[in-house]
């Protein structure tokens, strides 16, 4: 199956404009040097449609990543927002930082599997921990792209390497680790499949708080062989959509009816909705035990489940914790930061 | 029966006003900190120049504990080895402390310890019945354990002569939310004084006369100094994960900000502070923040800095502002962590792997604490790199008695940051290009509306418009242009404060808290042998031309130091090449402070003197 | 039609033998690698000494990529900035290489890319149909993309006159496993030297002749040659995460354990390897299997070492062994990763705060990193500390011509270790006690059935019996055997290779991999301008007093090393004190591999000359 | 609630005899330097009495920790054996390498909850993936005892602190995570249950893998206030026990009967077996997901389960998977370790 490649497909010629009057070319990036036919730029071709679907500001997009093939994607999306390429598997600090600074940007990482789930397991589990309100994907291909293709911890009890080894370890997943810490948006796609990924980016982005999505995306050089389990081949095979997702922007709530099947809805903090279409057996996304016992499920059945597992756009963000004025602390005036001479005064006077 | 009537006294002695040490021995966890504190701000409040000294062990509670308060009428105010006075409090230490007593101190005991008065003939004892003074003034059980420190203090106001009311004034004013914590010490420092008036007969020479050598100074430690000066830096971004004795100045710059940076309009917080989940947390969220455009701190000792050093790094290579507080404790994590050390200079200055270089403050009292803070937070988002604020434990967690602050005169320096106005008008921005000759870029933050403002953040792979690169001639020519924006910093950071003595032969270099030490030992030396010394004191790294200067000028230079490698020392020799030899040393690594007789002894041995 | 025909030819100049550099100018990925070192193996087993550098980018597949291979009668093996034969394979760099190319130079093309021949009338071209050729000789579509690149090492052997037996003696032990592999290639060199015989008339001067100066020499590259020394050292915990360039280091180890390895009995492992999550984690394993009485190693670059500081000082101030491989690279983490640097030097040699020291080995070629990496167990064990083994990327990820390993002639030194039998006899221990007065304690490993063999291990806050203490004396009475320990390693480091040039008033001071472009420098200089020179080689931190003579005995001593700040230039000035002013800085930071002409360059114009 | 006191307090008449002839005080380590009446000590007294139950051979006891008032307990127990107070929050890493230089030392790592759900997270996530044959403590006190106070990440919402703030976030459970990620024993108990305690060491002494405890252990200087949720009192009155816990080790099986009411019983490895009497409703250890929903259901209802969470003994450890030979790396000699002359010449001679 062949996927899509970053950037330079994105059709010049779509000239739709969104509700800021841009266009799809408005939100590129720099051309990909990722190995054709990477699932991370199918992943990256899904984001930059995400962001110009929902009309977000370009220039008030932070885009950043770890180190690794999946970390070097921010620079193949959305140019005009600020990218910050940092340290492996510490995204998450640097992505805090970057909200504490000025909470009003549109915050995304992009991590891989092997810089959240080994080298930055503490900071992930700590991000979700504190609801940082961004976005955070893994693009998850079970090994480590950019050192060439070692196991990471994702990877599954016997894939294959591509030097016909078996990989000795059950994966840690991370989905069901995000639902069991209380993260309040876990999805799980795949890079083959752009219309689910596309509509749980925009429903990320409607969320407020961490949306952690977990994406199959297959590594082309190094794992995407027979007997590996995160190959394109295999993810075809065992991608088990838990529902088909409808997604309706708080902005367009009038044109959207609700569309025959789509039984469940929820509602996210600024009005965005999005709708759940059962797929096979009826799954409450709102219930947590229920999506642990699915992933349990199928992660014996050696399947992978996709979809938004687990939605509670009620849990109150770090943000809204730290209660921070309005404007960003990166640019208040030295007149709200700096007290006035007289408390200075005040604190000595205690001291003499 | 009091200890006056015991044989074999020693004479009385010539009256010795305002000039001795007192050290109280007791456990930790038995609330004596308090009292300690407020022995040494009555001091203090007669006009006598003190200090105070906690030596303490890296437990919570039930282990020995050593108070030392210093007042001495010239100013002297570093660690004296030597103690006057001692009051033994702890049954585990008593022989050890009374043995390590100079011949002609004086001991104050609590009479329940087993003290044979024999055993030191030399020594003035009086013993204390703590338990029933405490019990007759402390109607309330649950309090006396807590109290019964205050009955030494009124002891030794009345030994001392120190005005009773000056420790009532000092208690209200430590008690100032807590009116009933504040009587119930005042009635137990007055049974204190009442006993001993009444029981005690002196015969010690030890007095505390009132002089005017405080006025407008103000007693703080170091790490709230720190806070202190941040606050009034405008920080907007603290995060922190708990480490002694850097804690404390998280935690009282958490204090500060609550109570003087919420927004009056809003009544939300014009800052943001996160525990987080340990260092390297804590330094990445600093990154973000300042790249985001905040002003972003964190503090912490030794081994987060280690913790640290990638990050660090990072921010050497992509220029971005941080600032570090390091209080630096004697190393390593399983140390001695409640002791001092001067021991992280070699580590912070070129922390990280790769040729990475990071400018260093060193404050040596609370009030450059203070002023430093600000000043770091200046020259980290003027330099966009990382700037290290060096205190130690012996500043960071001691009481200091220092001038008061000075309100800064002049505002931010937010550094060379483009808006949306700037972007109009240049109509060109290259991210990393050194367009002023200083060595130092512009940068723009997120969120600027400006189709040229963005550009993308990474080591040191990147030409000077922040495009990817790996070309040989964009990296030199990068490293070259970091190499000179080191160089700026030279002129930029706080030059020494330099005392030529005329016909001096010897210089001496300290920083820090070696400068009230070094101090005093100039006067010993001077006093005492006669030897002549001209004093630099270090403010900073990199260096200036009056660093080399003054080496120039010595035949040896001493550089004065609290540990085994002569880390400062190192950094000079290679700044002043040839000169090198002058350099002596002076490293003082036992995790107590410096004090002068070391730093004397040290020296006459080597000039063979 | 050929480009032999083309008009405007240089003239055909005299035959240059065995003295030229190809540089192959392609993309990563495709698959190039084999058949540039079948090309060099090929020159290499006609006896002419050559060595083969990649210079590849920070990324998979698809950017550009350059192989050079040198071949020099006279065993200069270095870089060599100017390139003789281009083979051009890459179309997004394809002006830009030719555009390098210095005058004279020969320029091969695939004919497929838009060259124009007259943009440089003083090269000497030949077009090749690379697609032409192969699909002739390859039927297998799939295999044509990977077996294109043997055409031109077919090419090359015509026009070198290099026996294209040797290509195919070549292909046949790199595919010994693989034989049809070895087939296909075969049949597509020999397509490729059938083409040129048909098509080309040679008329550039390069000429490979045999000779037999590579007799009992090998071709390895650098980790490879380290992981078999520590296989032979009798590793038996490796721990790691994965990072470029250390990852070849330890995916060779772990093919040698298991081919090696295995116990013949049980068919167990008497080793084991763990790819840990991370390289604070990598280390903490070496350190408790250490610990453990294990034979530990990791591998890692700069990143990691920044990341494991923290117990890198723990390893010092408890005193465990650790094994560290850092193979260098170009800093920081998100710099160039695939690019050569000495730039760990001043990171290594202190890394964590406090006063921490650590020794350093520095192999200048595969056969010296096997042998390091046994003495560097036995060093660590001996000294029950971190000792690092400093490879660089271009040490460890090139191939290199070196003497063959020779088998080690001492048994393993397992240090100080007390066993059961030991106890008895002694009926005493103290762990950190200076029996021998060279500063190392004994130590004895968990599991010792014995009653007094046990002790507790943590920082520095324990006296001579391993008790806690913080006790001022007994903290500096550890400090001071720990720098006693280290004064020790001076006389078991490995010492210098030193080279004393009557009559030179110049030394040179190099190691690693500064060390062949050093040594064809000083040729360089004498045979060019008769400049003499002698020539220190450094093979560990800390020095010894060779190298302290070797500086007094020279007027200029240039160190030459590869990193931006003089990082072992500044730790040898802080060795010799007021010689420090002799030492000079040849310092090449561009990321790839420092070349003799720019040492000859730099050192003449610092001369004056 | 007073708390037992380490070591000083285990009786000395106690002159009882293990299966090895050493009494008592044979495990008993140096005087406590902690708190009077910290939780830590009670812990301390029950791993001696373990020890000593199990006739553990003293010597092979390696007794690992990080850094804070838990990890100091190491040296409060088992003086014979070798112990190692390590860097904060990295005791996983070093207990690892100690197993893997010896596998047939009994390993013991005690931390604390800052030490393990901080700045151990990413480690501690990593020991319970590989299942490194060891008991690992938490001394979960919900505090940074040692640095004075701080909440910790398992401190519970809305927990009080010393100084009278509401902790703002609800706490990492760490036997939930564990659960999540497979480790194959998972416990947790509370300090002031010593019978429980005991039971669950010794059973964990039995385990082939890692054997997870989670302690509630109050910290009586910085947490034992009222509105603390980690103090004695607070503790006292939320546990839920689970179930009773008998254990019989192998050596003494002729002996064991089965107590009324001990209905599941699991079987260890080496034959040990631990039985479980109900208490309230039925509950499976060898059931993750009920596990789970049990520890959700607990959390909600601010309580704490104890008992033995989740058991499978059968769970492949770490050592099993290395399948190195039978005497410990440590000491293998040369001729194991340094392959012959010959060896090194083959290699040289396919390089030349
Ligand atoms: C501290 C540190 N250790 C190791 C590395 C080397 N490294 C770079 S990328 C990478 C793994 C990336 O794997 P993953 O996150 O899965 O990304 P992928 O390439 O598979 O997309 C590693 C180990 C590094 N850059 N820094
Ligand atoms: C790298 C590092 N950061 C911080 C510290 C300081 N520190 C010592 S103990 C501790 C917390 C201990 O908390 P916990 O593990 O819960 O143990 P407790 O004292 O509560 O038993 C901290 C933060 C340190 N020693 N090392
Ligand atoms: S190596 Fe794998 S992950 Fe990296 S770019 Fe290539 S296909 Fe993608
Ligand atoms: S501070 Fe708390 S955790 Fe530490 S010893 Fe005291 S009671 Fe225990
Ligand atoms: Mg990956
Ligand atoms: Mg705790």
């Amino acid at each position: 199956m062949a996927p899509e490649i970053a950037t330079p497909q994105v059709p010049a010629e779509q000239r739709k404009q969104n509700r800021l009057g841009l266009i799809l070319p408005d939100y590129q990036g720099s051309a990909s040097t990722l190995c054709a036919g990477c699932g991370h730029d199918s992943i990256t071709n899904q984001i930059i449609r995400a962001y110009f679907e929902m009309g977000i500001p370009p220039h008030m997009v932070a885009k950043m990543s770890g180190i690794g093939c999946s970390s070097k994607t921010p620079a193949y999306f959305v140019n005009k927002g600020h990218g910050f390429n940092a340290v492996h598997g510490r995204m998450p600090a640097i992505a805090t930082g970057a909200v504490l600074g000025n909470k009003h940007l549109y915050t995304i990482g992009v991590s891989g599997d092997g810089d959240t789930a080994s080298i930055g397991m503490g900071q992930f589990v700590h991000l979700l921990h504190r609801n940082v309100p961004m976005i955070y994907i893994m693009e998850n291909n079970g090994v480590y792209g950019l050192t060439k293709g070692q196991f990471s911890a994702t990877a599954d009890l016997g894939s294959k390497s591509k030097w016909g080894k078996d990989n000795p370890a059950e994966p840690i997943d991370c989905c069901a680790m995000a639902v069991e810490l209380g993260c309040a948006f876990v999805a799980r796609s795949f890079s083959g499949d752009t219309k689910q990924m596309l509509a749980i980016f925009k429903a990320a982005l409607a969320h407020k708080g961490t949306a952690f999505i977990d994406i199959v995306s297959p590594c082309i050089t190094f794992n995407n062989h027979e007997g590996s389990t995160k190959s394109y081949k295999w993810a075809k095979d065992h991608e088990e959509q838990i529902h088909e997702i409808g997604f309706v922007p708080f902005f367009e709530q009038v044109e959207a009816e609700v569309k025959p099947g789509e039984t469940r809805e929820v509602q996210f903090q600024d009005g965005s909705r999005v709708r759940f279409k059962a797929v096979g057996k009826d799954y409450d996304p709102t219930n947590k035990e229920q999506a642990l016992s699915e992933l349990f499920k199928t992660q014996k059945e050696r399947s992978f489940l996709t979809g938004i597992l687990y939605l509670n756009p009620k849990q109150k963000d770090f943000c809204t914790e730290l209660d921070t004025v309005d404007p960003p602390l990166a640019t208040l005036p030295e007149s709200l930061t700096r007290p006035p001479k007289e408390v200075l005064e005040e604190v000595m006077e205690r001291l003499r | 029966m009091t200890t006056s009537l015991a044989p074999d006294k020693p004479k009385v002695q010539a009256p010795v006003i305002n000039d001795f040490s007192i050290e109280v021995a007791t456990v930790n966890g038995s609330g004596s900190q308090t009292a300690n504190n407020m022995l040494m701000r009555s001091i203090f409040q007669m006009g006598v120049p003190c200090s105070g000294k906690n030596l303490f062990p890296s437990n919570i509670a039930g282990l020995p504990t050593w108070f030392t308060i210093r007042a001495n009428k010239d100013g002297y105010i570093a660690r004296k080895a030597e103690l006057d006075i001692l009051v033994c409090m702890n049954p585990d230490t008593v022989f050890e402390d009374i043995q390590n007593l100079r011949s002609g101190a004086v001991c104050l005991y609590n009479e329940e310890l087993p003290v044979n008065e024999d055993i030191r003939k030399d020594l003035t004892w009086y013993k204390i019945p703590f338990a029933r003074i405490v019990k007759e003034c402390c109607p309330d059980a649950k309090l006396r354990r807590l109290v019964t420190n205050m009955i030494y203090v009124g002891v030794l106001d009345f030994l001392l002569e120190i005005d009773l009311q000056e420790t009532f004034k000092a208690l209200k004013k430590n008690f100032a939310r807590k009116p009933k914590a504040a009587d119930v010490n005042i009635v137990a420092a007055q049974a204190g004084y009442d006993w001993a008036k009444a029981n005690l007969v002196k015969r010690d020479p030890f007095r505390v006369q009132r002089m005017n050598k405080t006025q407008g100074k103000i007693i703080i430690d170091g790490t709230s100094a720190a806070a202190l000066g941040a606050v009034f830096a405008g920080v907007t971004v603290l995060t922190w994960y708990p480490i002694t004795p850097s804690s404390s100045l998280c935690e009282a710059m958490i204090d500060y900000l609550n109570e003087y940076r919420m927004d009056k309009a809003t009544g939300k917080a014009t800052f943001a502070v996160v525990q987080a989940e340990d260092e390297l947390a804590s330094i990445g969220m600093v990154l973000g923040a300042s790249w985001a455009g905040a002003r972003a701190c964190t503090a912490t000792a030794g081994p987060g800095i280690s913790l640290m050093s990638e990050f660090i790094g990072l921010s050497y290579y992509a220029e971005i502002p941080a600032v570090i507080f390091d209080v630096q404790r004697t190393g390593p994590s399983t140390g001695l962590p409640t002791r001092t050390m001067q021991g992280d200079i070699r580590q912070c200055s070129g922390a990280s792997h790769g040729d990475t270089k990071h400018p260093l403050l060193f404050p040596s009292d609370p009030s450059e604490a203070f002023d430093m803070a600000g000043q770091a937070f200046d020259l980290a988002e003027r330099f966009q790199t990382t700037v290290f604020v060096m205190l130690d434990l012996d500043l960071g967690m001691n009481n200091w008695m220092s001038d008061a602050f000075n309100y800064p005169t002049k505002p931010l320096d937010r550094g060379k940051v483009l808006s949306v106005e700037d972007l109009k008008r240049l109509g060109k921005f290259e991210r990393y290009r050194d367009v002023d000759g200083d060595g130092i870029p512009y940068r723009t933050l997120p969120g600027t509306d400006h189709p040229i403002a963005s550009y993308f953040t990474r080591g040191s792979g990147h030409n000077e418009k922040a495009l990817y690169s790996e070309k040989p001639h964009d990296y030199k020519n990068n490293m070259d242009r970091l190499a000179r924006k080191f160089e700026t910093f030279r002129a930029h950071v706080p030059g020494p404060v330099v005392e030529y003595e005329p016909g001096a032969e010897i210089g001496f270099i300290a920083f820090g808290t070696s400068h009230a030490a070094t101090q005093e030992s100039r006067d010993q030396l001077r006093n005492e042998k006669g030897v002549k010394t001209s004093y630099l004191r270090l403010r900073a790294y990199p260096f200036n031309q009056a660093v080399r200067d003054f080496i120039s000028r010595h035949k040896h230079v001493y550089v004065i130091e609290q540990n085994r490698d002569g880390q400062m020392r190192d950094l000079l020799a290679l700044e002043v090449g040839g000169e090198c030899t002058k350099l002596r040393r002076v490293n003082h690594y036992t995790g107590v402070a410096i004090d002068a007789r070391f730093i004397t002894n040290t020296v006459l041995s080597q000039e063979g003197k």
